[in-house]
């Protein structure tokens, strides 16, 4: 009984991690641009693929390879398609986000095959903790999700850019009058964020299959974390991927398999009953 | 006996510690233009919200007809009988003149019929070119709001207030963004509101229009009521030329 | 109702849909026409919510396959007729609209168009997995047609084609004439500027309710059509894809107008087709063509058009377009971040 | 009359020297929002060292006016040049660098973040050493106590006079040549407005030309040199701040006590 408690605290920590992750990029992307950035599913997917593509050069580079990438990836939607939205209403960006899914989605397709790909471990191997058997690779996505946003913490808290990023969420005339530029630092950020999801999609690759609608439900689950967590809220949405892996995992575990992907959605609806008006809160929070 | 149409008792609100309004109580009589002005900051605007059903006080209470409005919703205020105008006219962007006038009408009926009421009738067209031709914009019932100057957008906001048929009308800073001609013809335009028997609350700063167009004013600063009287004693009143230009109140 | 203005586009409109079948006779492309007037109903329906209410829902994908859920349950495992599932169906989807609605009331902007999703998303995973109910991915079949075609000396696919041409121009036009009564005229009023519109005493919540509900219900008629029309639904008739290619077609066809639905349905069915050599490329289009009418036409190509019309016409009548007049593009305002 | 002593005395010490060297040259600007014209063929100067006052009833257009300046909002007509060269089309990070700083209206802080870390992005563009960053801190921190004091705390939890201070010590981290200050007394008890007034003189006194917009006329125009005058988008009236300020024409302007 108790090694079930842990082995299901086990897989909430792992998949939380990488829903953390991604609701990380979200939350960062939103809280600062307003941009419902949907199609960051499919940069974590391409990110993904990077670690399948260049296996060949064993994991580490490919996911370093799948940051940069991404980074690119991300200041060249936000220089083609989101800058140039910056004044349009919220539906606008959602359907702009999601033809940017349609157009990677279908790119991966034409590129990579319908055909899953998987890839193997970094790390070989698991050890048992408490009773619950968890294989390293699984640790090592946890430390590295959690990693990522520590450092995404201490790079918007204690840099000269990250502290301009965080001004530019919070007030857009008082970033203008200290001189910064909005849409060069909306650059830099959308870069972040995607880079963020793409390590998401690296990370997740060993564990799961890799195809081209791979993140569809994982973004959707993430949206609803950065509700929860208040948009923008960068640490409230790690915790809440923590939070609704482990609604998944006992949830799953408990009552019925079937409905796993209900659970958070569920507990997402509870929660617009007892508070109507969302969980609002837009600025970048790092606490 | 004078009718009070409208009235506060004690009506605060206070943002984080501030109080933008405190302790203000007054009564507005029938048939009369009250004028609420005041520097900025004074907390007109937020008196006015509290009024207009924008906000909620903090404190204290609003009657109107004999109702008790403070934490009635918006539309609700309007069907009692209290139209309001916005701060930089709000107008429906896409409606022709024409439409902003029906579409402020429609809600006037009401049940299923009112809901089920189809948008062409003669009769509602009749009155909406009448409305049309009061505010002064005969003809161009089909031009866009913003093909209009903001004397004429001022006009259009006051018309489709006054097409809900209200008893009492508040115009919060009509003037704003008028040039001294237009603010002059709006002067004219407000006046002849009052002939139809409409009770009027106004906020504006401009105090040539105000000393011009009000029965009674009502002088506010840091949220409280300073002064509350015919226009020629407040334009005398020492504490109100201080809070104008400035000097602590009681200064001199 | 018909008025001078209208009576020139309804006629044509009528004999398109009487006239098509002839132009494309081959039973393959009678199908296609079909399916396009199912998606054109569920469009429809959506822009009641999107494009006069103002409220961007991607709920619409599952109230469709609610309604095809429906339909498909009662005739198959409960044995009923086609017709008597289509009131169930219309019933279930429009008070799961207004319980969606209930939820969303003060949601605004993003927080609207995020919860409509999570709401969608559940109907959809009780839908995949409630298998007792719905037998999950295995799906049900055979849903019946809504007509015995013995009795009717047309072959089956035109009959059906005239059925759903009917059943769209009622659907159509019964949105066309909500939109003439002050139903719809509260609506536009509160998707211009909401505030205003409660000031003159439009009741906003209650207004954005009743079309919210219509709108779900009419998605769930088209869904249990969908479900007939098909004979076997599966799950992913109901996925949160399907609402947001109703939102995407609504957008590209253009919001608020009776041919926008038609143009997004015709896309999206139409470029499959052309495509079908090389499907692969067909979400790419897709997604380009949508990112691009957001970039370049936000009005949609029903906008386009009205533009273009507007300027062959002026070029007749000497008179100048002007550039604003056509503009809808007030789903929502965007506040100052600042 | 009531002046303001402590302002009298500083004000007597800010002499205005023989040459007037003109930094900031307004001509003929025009602005609109849409179809309504906000600011109408506006024209005017600011020089080196010197405090000119903008007052007019708000909506007249001098916050508009202002962002203008510094390249927040775009002119249509006219043209304005800084320093000798014409700057009428800069962006607000090219009018920081070139030390025109605008402490808006309304404060417009960073809510969400330390008073620490809203001083540094005050200097983000200016690319100081962390001892030269310091050291500005601290002259900021001499000058404003309360900056000091709550260094660590958010910016938005402060009230709104200490706001008003992190604010003016955010433009100051940008080493102004020109500071424009957007209503700096709004919303503030007579104290804390006369504290306002005198950070003004010192400031002044560092060679800095402060130009400033208020509807606290009497305050403005006992700290300014000269003094504009705006009503509906244009500049009605213009000359010395002393003479301005006992100007009837300027209280009816403001109370409308001619018409009665």
């Amino acid at each position: 009984m108790a090694a079930d408690i842990a082995q299901n605290i086990a897989n909430a920590l792992m998949a939380g991690s990488i829903y953390g992750l991604l609701a990380v990029s979200l939350a960062l992307v939103f809280g600062v641009l307003e941009v419902p950035q949907f199609a960051f599913g499919a940069h974590a997917m391409l990110g993904a693929y990077s670690v399948a593509i260049l296996a060949s050069y064993g994991y580490w580079i490919p996911v370093a390879a799948a940051i940069v990438l991404m980074a690119i990836l991300g200041v060249l939607v936000q220089a083609l398609i989101f800058d140039p939205l910056r004044n349009a209403p919220p539906a606008t960006l959602f359907i702009a986000a999601f033809g940017l899914l349609l157009v990677l989605q279908g790119m991966a397709l034409v590129l990579f095959g319908p055909n899953n790909h998987s890839v193997a471990p970094a790390i070989a191997g698991g050890t048992t903790i408490l009773g619950a058997s968890i294989t390293y690779q699984r640790m090592l996505v946890v430390a590295a999700a959690i990693i990522a946003v520590l450092g995404l913490n201490v790079f918007l808290r204690y840099t000269k850019t990250g502290r301009n990023i965080r001004a530019v969420g919070q007030s857009r005339t008082g970033s203008l009058v200290v001189g910064l530029s909005p849409r060069r630092v909306g650059l830099i950020t959308m870069a972040i964020g995607s880079a963020l999801a793409g390590l998401a999609g690296a990370l997740l690759a060993p564990i799961a299959q890799v195809y081209p609608t791979m993140a569809d439900t994982l973004v959707i689950k993430a949206f609803i974390i950065i509700v929860l967590a208040g948009m923008g809220s960068i640490n409230g949405a790690l915790l809440g991927g923590f939070i609704v892996g482990l609604c998944e995992s006992f949830g799953s575990a408990y009552l019925s398999l079937e409905f796993k992907d209900a659970y958070p959605v569920a507990l997402f609806i509870l929660i617009l009953l007892v508070r109507p008006q969302g969980l609002y809160g837009k600025v970048v929070r790092v606490a | 006996m004078t009718e009070w149409i409208l009235s506060t008792e004690n009506l605060s609100r206070s943002f984080g510690g501030l109080a933008a309004v405190d302790q203000v109580s007054f009564q507005v009589k029938k048939d009369e233009v009250f004028g609420i002005v005041g520097p900025n900051g004074a907390g007109k605007s937020t008196l006015f919200n509290l009024i207009a059903g924008v906000l909620p006080p903090s404190h204290g209470k609003i009657e109107a007809f004999g109702h008790r409005i403070d934490r009635m919703p918006t539309q609700k205020r309007c069907w009692l009988g209290i139209g309001r105008t916005f701060q930089a006219a709000q107008m429906f962007p896409t409606h022709t003149i024409g439409e902003s006038l029906l579409s402020a009408g429609s809600a006037k009926h009401r049940g299923v019929a009112g809901w089920l009421r189809p948008v062409d009738l003669k009769s509602d067209r009749q009155e909406m070119l009448e409305f049309l031709d009061f505010i002064g914009l005969a003809g161009m019932e089909d031009l866009l709001p913003s093909e209009l100057t903001n004397l004429q957008q001022q006009k259009l906001a006051i018309g489709m207030a006054l097409i809900t048929d209200p008893q009492l009308l508040l115009l919060d800073e009509p003037s704003g963004g008028l040039i001294e001609a237009e603010v002059l013809e709006l002067l004219a335009f407000i006046k002849s509101i009052r002939v139809r028997g409409i009770t009027i609350v106004v906020i504006d700063h401009k105090m040539r229009l105000m000393m011009n167009l009000s029965d009674r004013i009502m002088v506010m600063s840091a949220g409280k009521m300073i002064a509350l009287d015919v226009p020629k004693k407040i334009a005398s009143d020492v504490n109100v030329q201080n809070a104008y230009l400035g000097r602590p109140a009681g200064s001199d | 109702m018909i008025t001078r203005a209208n009576i020139f586009p309804t006629i044509t409109g009528v004999l398109l849909l009487v006239l098509l079948p002839f132009i494309f006779q081959s039973p393959y492309h009678i199908q296609i026409l079909t399916q396009l007037l199912i998606w054109a109903i569920l469009f429809t329906g959506l822009d009641i919510a999107v494009g006069h209410a103002g409220l961007v829902s991607v709920a619409h994908g599952a109230l469709f396959g609610l309604g095809a859920y429906v339909t498909g349950i009662l005739t198959v495992d409960v044995g009923w007729g086609f017709w008597s599932t289509l009131p169930v169906a219309i019933l279930v989807g429009a008070l799961v609209g207004l319980g969606i609605g209930l939820l969303t009331l003060r949601m605004e902007g993003h927080y609207f168009v995020i919860a409509t999703l999570g709401i969608g998303l559940l109907i959809t995973i009780v839908i995949r997995n409630w298998t007792e109910l719905t037998h999950g991915e295995l799906g049900l079949s055979p849903v019946p047609k809504p007509i015995s075609f013995e009795s009717i000396p047309l072959n089956p696919s035109l009959t059906m084609y005239y059925l759903m041409a009917i059943v769209s121009f009622v659907c159509v036009a019964g949105s066309y004439l909500l939109m003439r009564t002050s139903t719809g005229r509260r609506l536009r009023a509160i998707r211009d500027n909401s505030a205003l519109a409660a000031a003159v005493g439009i009741d906003v919540s209650r207004t954005r309710l009743v079309a919210f509900l219509i709108s779900a219900g009419m998605a769930a008629l088209a869904g249990s059509f969908q479900a007939s029309y098909l004979s076997y639904i599966e799950p992913s008739i109901a996925s949160y894809e399907v609402g947001f290619t109703a939102l995407m077609a609504i957008i590209i066809g253009g919001r608020a107008t009776v041919a926008g639905p038609f143009m997004g349905a015709a896309i999206f069915v139409v470029l499959p087709e052309i495509l079908r050599s090389a499907d692969e490329f067909r979400i790419i289009t897709l997604g380009l063509i949508l990112i691009l009418v957001v970039l370049f036409a936000p009005d949609g190509l029903a906008g386009l058009s009205k533009i273009a019309f507007g300027k062959i016409a002026n070029l007749f009548s000497g008179k100048p377009t002007n550039p604003n007049r056509n503009s809808s593009n007030v789903l929502l305002d965007r506040k100052d971040a600042s | 009359m009531c002046r303001m002593p402590i302002l009298d005395a500083r004000r007597a010490q800010i002499k205005r020297v023989g040459k007037i060297e003109m930094i900031l040259n307004v001509t003929n600007l025009s602005l609109a929002y849409g179809s309504r014209i906000a600011v109408d063929q506006a024209s005017m100067t600011v020089a080196a060292s010197e405090c000119v006052a903008l007052v007019g009833a708000n909506g007249a257009g001098k916050s508009t006016l202002l962002k203008s300046i510094v390249g927040i909002q775009n002119s249509f007509g006219g043209s304005i040049s800084f320093d000798g060269r014409d700057v009428t089309k800069w962006t607000p990070e090219a009018a920081v660098r070139a030390g025109v700083i605008l402490c808006p209206e309304g404060r417009h802080l960073f809510p969400e973040m330390s008073v620490r870390d809203n001083l540094l992005l005050g200097a983000t563009k200016l690319n100081l050493s962390n001892a030269q960053t310091r050291a500005k801190i601290k002259e900021i921190e001499e000058l404003f106590p309360v900056v000091n004091e709550r260094k660590n705390q958010l910016a938005g939890t402060l009230s709104g006079g200490e706001q008003q201070m992190v604010a003016l010590g955010r433009a100051l981290m940008s080493q102004p040549k020109l500071l424009i200050l957007d209503e700096p007394s709004l919303g503030l008890a007579p104290l804390l407005v006369e504290r306002v007034f005198e950070i003004v003189l010192t400031i002044l006194e560092t060679g800095c030309s402060v130009l400033i917009a208020e509807q606290n006329v009497q305050s403005a125009l006992g700290v300014a040199h000269r003094a504009y005058v705006m009503e509906a988008g244009k500049i009605v009236k213009s000359g010395d701040a002393s003479r301005l300020s006992t100007d009837p024409a300027l209280l009816s302007a403001f109370i409308g006590v001619d018409e009665i």
